[in-house]
């Protein structure tokens, strides 16, 4: 089983604030961590590093074997980012949003219809501009246009937010499915039972430095 | 390559059929624009008739920012520029499909304005091959370096008011040659309009290289 | 430039000592060359002693120019490679755009006196002078994108690229006489061509620019310092910060203590 | 004890599509309301209707006594709403910007540093551009400025996303302090444990109409 | 009410300070645009002395309706208008508010730009108390308005280029009149330029008053 990320000691400064000031973290092929802590700790911060959507300013930091501080571009074709936020294109429909993503990501145009089938988007909903779509309706489309992508290193961000019940119990099986043939998943969550169910470990931070891991697997 | 970068502008134009910002909205305030400068310059029959060229492109450049701001709107929508920036197309992709689809946007509102200036400012063209290479090499340039900028504004904050800022410098050259090369093309004065339309394409060329060196760059926030 | 922490927190090195005197005294010597020796134009009379500050003032603005972008350039190349991201040449490309648009400012406001004296007016929209003025802009706004906050090698290679792109306005300014139809004077020194003006005028000319160049580069290697200055002051911040952040309270939200 | 919302097969519609399908319900003063549901059941258009933002077709619909299909905007000022969204304004400071909030809603400067201190806010952040803060810190922000305002009823769309566990029982606490001393909370959540033992009433949405309604005070 | 309208103005006033977009970004811009249009006329010394008036009206409404722009992305960061909507403000009060925010910086990209246009178009004024009165009843119209269109375009989707569409024609014959105030204030023309100055503040008087009389419906977007 190969090492997926590898952060030693990363710093990392936004603006001229450190969100990150010393994060060791190994994550291997097939994990499901939770990244848990206050808010602020340091959580978000971490995924974009991940992403390589920050600059690493000390330490070490490698994903799949790319040196996050040379080349922080390269590992993202194989990495689906979920933010806070979801990014999609208001003015096109579901199942156009999705069918470009997987396009996008050198997939076919078919998967679309199949992810948001997964994820429990009502087909009447497909066609429809994703501006008049309610917010947990969006984060799964957000979350259809990741599977699309079959992305080998999932980063969310509190996946579970704005999704109901049957929903969130959907994405845990698809995280879930996606780590056993191979993908890793590292998520951001508060959320306390759903979240500790559907993680393999637990890794917490505080003040941008994880301060516990429970390698539980 | 190619596929991507069809993909990409084929997506934005999408976008832009359903808003419909380009047609809708941008052209029809261009077209005022070149109204209300003949309003402003008083109708002044001989003067407009001189400064048809330049106004022609002051109009072009105007709606061209709108545009270019447009096209990184969409991507930002979210609040952040994120996921065009972990998009798995390739950077050169997401450059040259940005550009083209900016291109198409841009070559519509100069065939929507050239009638329109033609006719209000009643000028007559003498020479079309210079008129239609000069807004085509108007339009790469623009086009080419509104994505250059457009990507860099929109990883910032307020955007809608650095981009015209970043933009309208560098595109002052472009401009100054596009009015030379139209005032040549509509027979207002003799000099040689095909030296300033070759300008513009050197200028769209040395853009278009450095975008295609420089995007990936461009791209990262921090 | 040496970059050892002791001499980058002094401001002034023999070098930039002896440049600055260097400075003072040609400047001196300048002021008394241009203003007293050098001889009244046929044309243009006691009003040509302005050359001696208008022109070379460009030259060295064009210098710095061509400076920001071989070192913007070589910091796109070693930005990738070296340990500190080829700051180095940022910081040159950086100071050398300053000193750049200070003399092109410089430029402008002496042409404009001159201007007012031989013309008649401050201002004509000829293309020179408009060229000039688009120049100055871009490069005001260059120095604006360098100000926005990002972190230091992002900035520094958007910077980057645009001072590539700007550099495209100073062959168009240089030419710009011959392209259009101009009021201002042709280049009168240019490759290739017989210099039109002679003799201690000629002379003049050259020493001023030399006298200009020792100005312009002392004032680079200055600005660099105090850049360097401000990044190690940066770096010492930081340095706090994160200890402090490291040390954030581990309690939970009723946590930091402000909750009656 | 007074009514505070009565809907009575209310009918909206968004673009073309009715959002409500005959909205049914009496809020009374004091009570906090949890609204669950699918996604897309008509939570946030509820929400929205009794805050007056989107406009009522059929049905008749009163807010503190105002017929909202007549003046929407009247019940306005009683009301604090917050979204799925924050909405703050991200070039000032959280102080500021609750400050600001306090001062417009007739109340006093000093109530804003009150109000941070109450969300778990910690004061170094209350001095910095609310850009620069985290998710759950601006949602933090956010429930502030409604604190100051001291609303009579409020519209909460899922006021828990993005708060840690101990910021989630704060904001609890505030919940129920607000409606014991008489004002009224409706709030649309998925969270199940968190929210119900929040709520002294659920009432459940599908289709864009009340299908349940424990009154289970 | 009067509390309420100078602390909308000053939270507005605040937040420009800090993103420093009206006097760091839109003024150089419109600096730009005076120097931009006067190359693009061709340079023609007469032609510019003429068109001082016109020009200098249209660099106004350009960064004025950046600035309204801006003005209003500032209440719709987070995606939507309801909490601007839901204001405890009243509507007056709200109307008024931005619009003073509003008319203080265009006030100020005036004043950058009045000194410019008469130093580098080469016009001397002769009756300046015309020329600041109206350039006064200009900055009033188009902040009154602008706040007015701004709202409606903020409600609505695509903004950005819906905004200038309104604004233009609404505002183009307070574009016009100042044109001629202008030209009489410069000297260029003996016109009755007091009448038009005038004829200014009637506009911006009558946009105040619907202004305040239809802020209320604007505000709700459905
Ligand atoms: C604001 C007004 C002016 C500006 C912006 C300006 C700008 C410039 C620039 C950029 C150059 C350098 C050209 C080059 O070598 O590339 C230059 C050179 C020169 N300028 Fe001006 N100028 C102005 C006014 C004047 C006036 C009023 C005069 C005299 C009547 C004048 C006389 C000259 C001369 C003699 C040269 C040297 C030409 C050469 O050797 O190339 N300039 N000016
Ligand atoms: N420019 C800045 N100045 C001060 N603090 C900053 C700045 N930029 C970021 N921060 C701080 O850095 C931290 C960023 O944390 P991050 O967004 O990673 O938190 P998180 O763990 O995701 O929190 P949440 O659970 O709220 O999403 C926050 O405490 C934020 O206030
Ligand atoms: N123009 C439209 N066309 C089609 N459907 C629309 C339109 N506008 C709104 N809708 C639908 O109306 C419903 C709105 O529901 P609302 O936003 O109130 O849901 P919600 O209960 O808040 O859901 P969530 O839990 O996801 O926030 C959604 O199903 C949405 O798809
Ligand atoms: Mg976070
Ligand atoms: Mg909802």
């Amino acid at each position: 089983m190969s090492t997926v990320v590898k952060f030693e000691n990363v710093v990392a400064v936004a603006g001229s604030f450190p969100v990150l000031t010393g994060v060791d973290i190994t994550v291997q092929e097939g994990e499901i961590v939770l990244l848990q802590g206050k808010n602020g700790a340091g959580k978000t911060s971490l995924l974009r590093a991940c992403a390589g959507l920050i600059r690493i300013n000390d330490g070490s930091a490698q994903v799949f074997g790319f040196d996050m501080r040379i080349n922080r571009q390269a590992p993202r074709r194989y990495i689906g980012l979920l933010g806070h936020e979801n990014n999609l294109y208001r003015d096109l429909w579901a199942i156009e949003h999705v069918e470009f993503r997987a396009v996008a990501g050198g997939g076919q145009r078919g998967d679309a219809a199949e992810a948001l089938a997964r994820v429990g988007l009502a087909s009447r909903l497909w066609s429809v501009p994703i501006s008049a779509l309610s917010a947990g309706q969006r984060r799964k489309v957000a979350i259809a246009s990741l599977i699309v992508n079959r992305p080998r290193l999932w980063l969310l961000d509190e996946p579970h937010s704005a999704l109901d019940a049957a929903s969130r119990a959907d994405l845990n099986a698809i995280l879930k499915e996606a780590a056993a043939s191979g993908a890793t998943v590292i998520f951001a969550s508060h959320e306390g039972v759903l979240s500790e169910e559907l993680s393999s470990r637990v890794v917490t931070l505080r003040g941008g430095q994880v301060v516990e891991d429970s390698s539980a697997r | 390559m190619l596929a991507e970068v069809l993909l990409l502008a084929r997506k934005d134009l999408r976008i832009e059929r359903r808003a419909k910002v380009a047609l809708g909205q941008v052209a029809p305030l261009t077209l005022l624009i070149v109204v209300v400068f003949a309003f402003a310059l008083d109708a002044n029959a001989p003067l407009l008739e001189i400064g048809a060229g330049g106004l022609y492109w002051v109009a072009v450049l105007y709606g061209g920012t709108l545009l270019t701001q447009r096209a990184f709107e969409i991507e930002t929508e979210g609040g952040n520029f994120d996921d065009f920036r972990m998009s798995p197309i390739k950077v050169h992709s997401l450059f040259l499909g940005k550009s083209l689809s900016l291109f198409i946007q841009i070559c519509a509102l100069e065939l929507v304005l050239t009638p329109a200036v033609l006719l209000l400012y009643d000028v007559q063209v003498t020479d079309w091959l210079l008129l239609i290479a000069a807004g085509a090499a108007g339009a790469v340039a623009f086009s080419v370096c509104g994505v250059l900028w457009g990507v860099m504004a929109a990883g910032l904050r307020v955007r809608s008011t650095l981009l015209p800022l970043l933009l309208i410098p560098v595109l002052a050259p472009v401009l100054l040659a596009g009015s030379r090369a139209f005032e040549t093309a509509l027979g207002i004065r003799a000099d040689a309009g095909w030296s300033w339309a070759s300008l513009m394409f050197v200028i769209a060329a040395v853009h278009t290289v450095v975008g295609l060196a420089a995007f990936g760059f461009l791209l990262e926030e921090n | 430039m040496p970059e050892s922490m002791d001499d980058s927190k002094m401001t002034a090195t023999p070098l930039t000592r002896v440049l600055g005197i260097l400075g003072i005294v040609a400047g001196v010597l300048m002021a008394v060359l241009g203003l007293f020796i050098s001889p009244p134009d046929v044309v243009q009379g006691e009003a040509v002693r302005m050359l001696y500050l208008h022109v070379p003032s460009i030259w060295i603005a064009y210098g710095s120019f061509v400076l920001t972008s071989i070192s913007s350039l070589l910091f796109l190349v070693r930005s990738r490679r070296r340990e500190d991201g080829g700051r180095h040449y940022d910081r040159i490309a950086g100071s050398a755009a300053e000193v750049g648009v200070v003399f092109t400012g410089l430029t402008l406001i002496t042409g404009m006196l001159w201007g007012k004296v031989t013309w008649g007016t401050y201002w004509q929209w000829d293309a020179r002078l408009t060229t000039t003025v688009l120049l100055f802009v871009t490069y005001l706004g260059y120095l604006a994108l360098r100000r926005l906050p990002a972190d230091p090698i992002v900035r520094g290679r958007r910077a980057a690229v645009m001072a590539l792109i700007s550099f495209i306005n100073v062959p168009i300014v240089h030419y710009s006489v011959d392209w259009w139809r101009t009021l201002h004077q042709k280049a009168s020194l240019s490759v290739g061509r017989r210099p039109e003006i002679t003799g201690e005028m000629y002379w003049t000319l050259l020493y001023s620019a030399l006298t200009v160049t020792i100005v312009g580069a002392w004032l680079i290697v200055h600005r660099y310092r105090v850049i360097r200055l401000e990044e190690i002051r940066d770096e010492e911040n930081l340095k706090m910060l994160i200890s402090s952040r490291r040390h954030e309270r581990p309690t939970g939200s009723a946590a930091d203590g402000e909750v009656s």
